[in-house]
């Protein structure tokens, strides 16, 4: 785990065409800065897999905006001011794979825990079951899915140990743990560094790779 | 017929004490004012956490500390917090007693229908409302009976972009409260409305329930 | 959630032919006066689910000593001093089914998580996947593996909160979290009870049915 | 030729500074010993635990910090425990740099035999092996070349039930180090023996590693 000085310097390399996990549920959890950093980098093409697809100006909105991402994997990209968004993907700009929300997460866990791909009850019946796998098992409908990696995930927690151990903060945690193990290579930004007792981890350091020091928004 | 209050009322009373329950989007969330101080209900919220309290006013409000509709939200004594994977494997699971959703529509076999108006321009965005569909126990849909040009909404099959197969086990409406059961579908209350008027809006099947 | 006064009074109503998942891994996190007190409910016919078969006289042990196992799924039955396993299990009273520790904790998972199925890598290959489905998925073969849920669960933990939240201890941790959601009835015992973190409750109260406060082993 | 404990430290060695790394019971156990201790080497236990420290002595013992093994360890800081079902995911997902293993037989590929002596009257149990087997992105191998009745162990195929096929990544023995790589067995250093000698113990075409 290395620690960066800058939000830049900790995704600086994301090479074109990369697929980026990024967690936050709305503002909970959100990376804005790592987020803007990736804008910053130039990256481009990108994949972002994310719950929603922006809204406003910053965050996935900006990466929409500055015509970043090729494509979005996510469950709600409708929100209250997602243009940048609608107005891509109405114009044909960025490409969306819609999933249920168990699913993406569950998806993510798969992608971090080695599954090959796993046959879940949402979504059986209906259109995002589509040319999908399908089976019955004990008189229940399935779909059968994939797991979901990234090159890299930006993730956002309250505290990091010496080692990279994580802690949340009440709903921020949502997508963070499944995707910080779903990614090659994990960036994290955290309000603070501490102690962590061994019994409160949430994410092992194992799957942190890179940690920028943001401070807590006012 | 009644209120969006008085019918929050009527589910919030049906909810059973102690039970675990996700109360969605919209008109479902406003039946967490209507359970008892002292009912044990625990609010789960689909981003992560169980027993949610009451929406955060001024100082209380914490951006890490949301509902799934995105409102600042407080937390209760005994809550937990999860990560997403952990909270929709609590759903898909079966764990939550009762789920409480809004629908555009729902089927005499208890098809939901609520995540997609069908338009062919519309930028579609499910959310959780497919993984709340088949999770929980029991999945209660509050809904008007009628669309607003007088259509419907409970249909021997659903012609919106369907969210869950058999999945719904009460409708509460303004004009009456249905029960879907397996054998068909089952007028528990009338909301100020007799039966065979009831019975004519709808080209369902009713049945009256036996007291 | 029900606290009660004794082990025997949370799990008497065990019926004959139940599936019992049984937590712990060794003496870590073993729930010994609730599988003592399965033993006085005279249940008989059950099949454990636990990661081994008991070893000495208590535990596990004890129920297939006193026949009252006729089925074990667990990944690693022979232990220094399970004579009454191998002896249950060469005279053909006791039904082994062997599963891969990792394949049995997802299985269980799955259990507790509404997966109907999952292509799992451990054991591709191997005779433990013989009549098995396989497929290869991106070039990698996996085995289809089926969930597996209890009627009861037997688990350990260290403290309860008043509405049944846990935490554990440790490596006693192991195999409670997943089948404390992969049961009917999850009983619980304790050492403690206590305030808990809503940051670092384990197992959230939901899947948690019965609780008896035991202490904590001199 | 080296004795067990000189293997243990060749193993040691090996293992990049920082690396994420399980050692199976019995001789890979020993590795931890030679680990300098400013590796910054993090040791899993596939029983729930990162950072897990020396075998726990006297009143350091306590029953609910053990090994795979089961025998009592200690927490170094920095540690951290988690449930079986997230244990085995790191293990699965590949999130371990390197997992050291003891076996009965590896062939020329890379296939593991180290959980069932084939003995049809054995009891069988596998425990982690499998996962182990499957999950790390490098599989060490230690074990003695030769059976006891000086039959080879590095096979051209393994006689006995496999474990995983094609994922051990080098084999530490008491005679030489091997590097099972995509084309050939590799010999990267002899302990004490000629090349020629060695490969007169084997049916399996061996290469010597160029320097």
């Amino acid at each position: 785990m290395i620690v960066h000085e800058t939000a830049l310097e900790a995704v600086a390399d994301t090479p074109d065409g990369a697929t980026v996990l990024i967690g936050g549920f709305g503002p909970a959890g959100e990376p804005v800065e790592l987020i803007e950093a990736l804008l910053d980098s130039g990256a481009k093409g990108l994949t972002v897999v994310s719950n929603n697809a922006g809204s406003g100006e910053t965050g996935i909105a900006a990466l929409i905006r500055e015509d970043r991402v090729a494509k979005v994997v996510c469950s709600y990209p409708r929100q209250a001011d997602s243009r940048h968004f609608d107005d891509a993907y109405r114009a044909g700009r960025v490409e969306l794979d819609l999933v249920p929300q168990g699913n993406l997460a569950e998806r993510i866990r798969a992608g971090g825990a080695g599954i090959g791909a796993f046959f879940t009850p949402t979504g059986y019946g209906t259109m995002l079951a589509e040319g999908k796998e399908t089976r019955v098992i004990g008189g229940k409908g399935y779909v059968l899915e994939y797991p979901i990696t990234g090159d890299v995930a930006l993730v956002k927690a309250h505290r990091a140990d010496a080692r990279g151990n994580l802690v949340y903060r009440k709903t921020g945690r949502n997508f963070g743990p499944v995707m910080a193990a779903a990614a090659t290579t994990t960036v994290v930004q955290v309000e603070e560094f501490g102690d962590i007792d061994p019994e409160h981890v949430v994410t092992p350091c194992i799957y942190v790779n890179r940690i920028v020091h943001i401070g807590r928004a006012a | 017929m009644i209120d969006r209050q008085g019918l929050a009322k009527l589910v919030a009373a049906d909810i059973p004490a102690g039970a675990f329950v996700n109360l969605g989007i919209g008109l479902p969330t406003e039946v967490a004012d209507h359970l008892a101080p002292d009912s044990g209900v625990v609010l789960h919220t689909e981003n992560g956490m169980l027993g949610m309290g009451p929406q955060a006013r001024g100082g209380d409000v914490d951006r890490d500390l949301i509902n799934a509709g995105k409102v600042p939200v407080t937390e209760l004594p005994g809550a937990s917090y999860f990560h997403h994977a952990d909270s929709f494997a609590m759903m898909r699971g079966g764990h939550l007693d009762v789920c409480v959703l809004g629908a555009y529509q729902v089927s005499a076999r208890g098809d939901l229908a609520n995540w997609h108006s069908g338009a062919p321009d519309a930028i579609p965005a499910v959310g959780g409302a497919m993984d709340l569909a088949v999770g929980a126990k029991q999945v209660f849909v509050m809904m008007n009976l009628l669309t607003r040009d007088g259509k419907p909404k409970l249909l021997p099959e659903c012609t919106y972009p369907l969210t869950g197969l058999r999945c719904v086990t009460r409708v509460y409406t303004d004009l009456a409260t249905f029960l879907i059961t397996g054998g068909g579908v089952v007028v528990r209350d009338l909301h100020g409305i007799e039966f065979t008027d009831l019975q004519n809006l709808l080209d369902v099947p009713l049945e009256q329930e036996l007291s």
